[in-house]
């Protein structure tokens, strides 16, 4: 601290850096160093080690430039795990299809920087080279902007087709053929919102009036049929998350109030299960809730991940938790309680043998790295010019 | 100690508010379908305070502090720290004429008055009393209820620069959200 | 500090709020309150006070969205302190017209965010309502890009036209009527940058071979002569300062070691007069130099105020100072010494009776308001969402 | 105690760091008139090391750390931090063929070096490892020297992503910069 105390210092300490610079032993016998190419620009792996997140960092104080940060989070040193980046504008969201190397980014841009005329595109990123590909450009700005979610830019049909949430205040789905990169179709869904993958050609939507809707779609991305499923919860009273994470192909959403529900979205209209406690009565007398932002994940041995805070009431939804807790969703069981090292506001876990979860620490806004298994903390991933990493992604998001 | 004391402001405030993005404004009514519509709102409209009354309306507090009783709903950077007020936008900056409702209770009369959460846009995040109250608050699929979306819509520009809170009437019941 | 320690007392902290606000005391015989208008936007007026600033943050960490706030230095709280902003996307720089209660913005967007076909915009934003009230697109982008700087954006001739400066690496001015908000003319500047305002109707640029190179303009913007002085620096071993301080026509550069060249840019051709010393023999001896981004601004009384830092070496010129020292320019007579909470950055001086001393302190981005008269510390404005303030200006800059 | 640390960390980062747009990227050549030219350096090309030499050439350091010798004259973020390398670009961006050349002596063997600064462009600013260098640094109208302008130029985009330092000869004296 005293040397931010004395005014003087801060010249002096630059002045000793250069002569530290120039100090050092040296061989004049050595080889020159050979002249080196200009131009060279670095590439990713076409597919990304389960180590590897995307870290949507929305820039809520800057939103016309909010950034994707690829992170390796095996690496210790920012420099090491900083393995790119790329824009997305405006509020955007993001998908991902591992059998085409492609990133997927809704974003908006005016004509004037922060005003003149909007437009809405669909950036399609290639994971290798981390570069622009392709563009969809919607014919009416309408897409969805938020805070960043997970299903919004949803592949489905083997990425086949691309959906794209729409909110005007109407809602409705933007179909996009990946093959050819152009709008098919655009679907209304009234009152519901989002994009869970359902079966192998659809997708279920959440309903302001407790339903969900499941829109089952023909293979040139025109409509079938859709359903709604009967009222399984009260949006005033007993809402659950939009936030979901997937386990064999059954979505479990949880409730602001501690229980999960389990929604099987295996065939063409999604099944809602019976509903089960996060929480014990003495957690529930403590008022132990789910929270945060993106507050629950899957690893791929059927667990789930999800943000817990003590003293839970009205308001403190969004706010994140202290805690990760680990369940075991087909026994419904916890098997894990992770105490974080300050606080966690959004979550990821990694695919593979090893998970690995990603917390975003709202107090300093650094990543938090843990053993998924063991709960240990591993690291932190900072000073990566973050602003706010309200979202963050495994690599891979099947 | 200035250092500290600044550095405990911002975890505090990071802590306390950057955690979501507060409504900001939300819709009026529920189901909207296929295009945007102005539905009915829960609001007995309050009739314009006698000329010659011996007492005035009243409001405590301070516009510009998140706590200030407007704010029940709100979520986002406050447009009294921004040129604008509790009620008007800053200069060169333009009000969503969509919005979401709440319903908050005035101190000093006891009230609870329909509130109305205008953005004001075109210019990019004005940054300053960022402002996250999350009462009430339902998930986006609730869109009458949700304060996590951008309510920059029907504006020339979709940047959301701060939030208003304008009072529309007096709620009908405590209930109505 | 306990309480970010202790992982439950968020929560608490919230719910302590809500009861907080409805404990209050109440009347329920008041009348109810009126129903409110809505869709009112705020004004400014048309000629901002002195104690307004005008504080261009360009956003060093997400440069797409600069912004310039007014703010106004007079008041306590940044709810009184802040009365409006507008963006200015990419390094931009910006000039003020006091008699159209204008301010010209150079900035540039790209056709998609940060990629995708350039554009260089000059915006023209009314003083009184902070919209933009028209613009001027460059033929082909090559405005001048960098740190934020005040001769880049020059309006001359009673604010009949406005030169911004241009650099592709080649250097030119770009004249543009400000009646008819077209560009009317480019003038090269070869090997010479920035326009500092010179006799009724011309400009001089800084050039690396140490001289100044005068340009005087016809009416109509065309082009009638350009002249290089002397040269009377060299920009290798005693280089000058292209941030300069203008009193009464006579514009004043400090050099890198201390010296301060008084230019007179009354004429149609700019006559350097002779240099003086800022610092005394002692203070050459520890080094004492002038140093920062905007670091020099000048007063309405023939004062102007200087970044100064001691201990300066080849690489301090641009970190800015631990003082501000106040000189009579006419009487060469330093007045005051100003010893500023840590670090200074910039500075802008305001206009009127009583000059007030802006700072940029980069220890926390805030700015520091000094009285100019008697050197005493008013008030510090901060926490109104700045990133980098690097450059800060008077609200009229004539 | 990781909140003061790191409170001090960026502290020490601001005060050292953002005082200015650092050259980032820089021009070669002095008085650059009416178009972009390709001025002569003043470099003497290295021969590339001979295949069976029983030396090879050397480095020392960090290259992701500001002090690393490559970076005597440079300003802006390291790509090496960013997902590139003192010498190559980050995924995605382009190098700018325009730059500014520092002389910089490298400790192992002794010799100065014309360093060209290429910056990368394309995507905003990395954020990262920003690094402030100002020796020999010259105001903008001496553009060969200066380190305060965006040397994005001749890029698809002229928006500025991080810099690199690359190898272009070695210096003939000391003085050239």
């Amino acid at each position: 601290m005293r040397r931010f105390k004395n005014r003087v210092s801060w010249a002096g300490l630059l002045a000793s850096t250069v002569l530290a610079a120039t100090a050092l032993a040296q061989d004049s016998s050595l080889p020159p160093l050979p002249i080196e190419a200009t131009g060279t620009v670095q590439s990713l792996p076409a597919k990304y080690p389960d180590e590897w997140f995307l870290v949507h960092d929305a820039s809520f104080f800057h939103m016309s430039d909010g950034k994707v940060y690829v992170i390796d989070t095996s690496a210790d040193t920012v420099a090491e795990q900083v393995k790119g980046m790329f824009n997305v504008v405006l509020m955007g969201n993001i998908g991902q299809s591992r059998r085409r190397g492609e990133i997927y980014a809704a974003e908006t841009f005016h004509s004037r920087g922060t005003r003149g005329t909007r437009m809405d595109v669909l950036t399609i990123w290639d994971m290798a080279s981390l570069a622009p590909k392709g563009e969809v450009v919607w014919p009416t700005p309408k897409r969805y902007m938020g805070m960043p979610q997970r299903f919004a830019v949803t592949p489905i049909d083997n990425d086949n087709l691309l959906l794209v949430v729409n909110f005007t205040p109407a809602t409705s789905v933007t179909i996009i053929d990946l093959d050819t990169r152009e709008i098919v179709n655009e679907v209304a869904t009234p009152g519901c919102l989002m994009a869970y993958p359902t079966g192998q050609r659809g997708f279920s939507s959440l309903c302001a009036d407790g339903r969900l809707m499941s829109t089952q779609l023909a293979r040139d991305g025109s409509l079938i049929k859709q359903t709604r499923s009967d009222v399984f919860f009260n949006s005033d009273d007993s809402p659950i998350f939009e936030h979901t994470a997937f386990i064999e192909g059954t979505a479990y959403f949880p409730s602001f109030s501690g229980e999960v529900y389990p929604v099987n979205m295996q065939g063409k209209v999604a099944q809602v299960g019976k509903p089960w406690d996060l929480v014990t009565k003495e957690e529930r007398a403590g008022n132990w809730r789910p929270g945060g932002i993106g507050l629950i994940d899957a690893d791929d041995h059927g667990h789930f991940y999800i943000l817990m805070h003590p003293d839970g009431a009205d308001g403190t939804q969004n706010g994140g938790g202290s805690e990760v807790w680990v369940f075991a969703a087909a026994k419904r069981e916890r098997v894990l309680k992770i105490q974080l090292q300050a606080w966690g506001l959004s979550l990821a876990v990694s695919r593979g043998k090893k998970p690995m979860v990603l917390v975003t620490n709202p107090t300093d806004m650094s990543l938090e790295l843990y053993d998924g298994t063991s709960g240990e903390y591993i690291r932190s991933v900072k000073d990566f010019g973050q602003e706010t990493p309200l979202m963050l992604h495994a690599s891979y998001q099947d | 100690m200035n250092f500290l004391d600044d550095l405990f402001e911002r975890r505090s405030r990071q802590l306390a508010q950057r955690s979501s993005r507060r409504g900001v404004l939300k819709q009026l009514g529920g189901l909207l379908v296929g295009a945007a519509a102005v539905p009915l709102l829960p609001v007995a409209r309050a009739v314009a305070a006698p000329q010659a009354a011996p007492k005035a309306p009243k409001e405590m507090g301070d516009e510009s502090d998140c706590d200030y009783w407007r704010y029940c709903a709100i979520d986002g950077f406050l447009c009294s720290c921004c040129g604008g007020t509790k009620n008007s936008c800053p200069p060169g900056t333009e009000m969503s004429p969509i919005t979401w409702i709440g319903t908050c209770r005035n101190p000093a009369d006891g009230r609870n008055y329909v509130i109305s959460y205008n953005d004001c846009c075109g210019k990019s995040s004005c940054g300053i009393c960022l402002c996250q109250r999350d009462e009430g608050d339902r998930p986006p699929y609730r869109s009458d209820k949700t304060n996590d979306i951008n309510w920059c819509l029907g504006t020339a520009s979709a940047v959301y620069h701060c939030s208003t809170a304008i009072v529309v009437g007096v709620a009908l019941d405590k209930g109505a959200k």
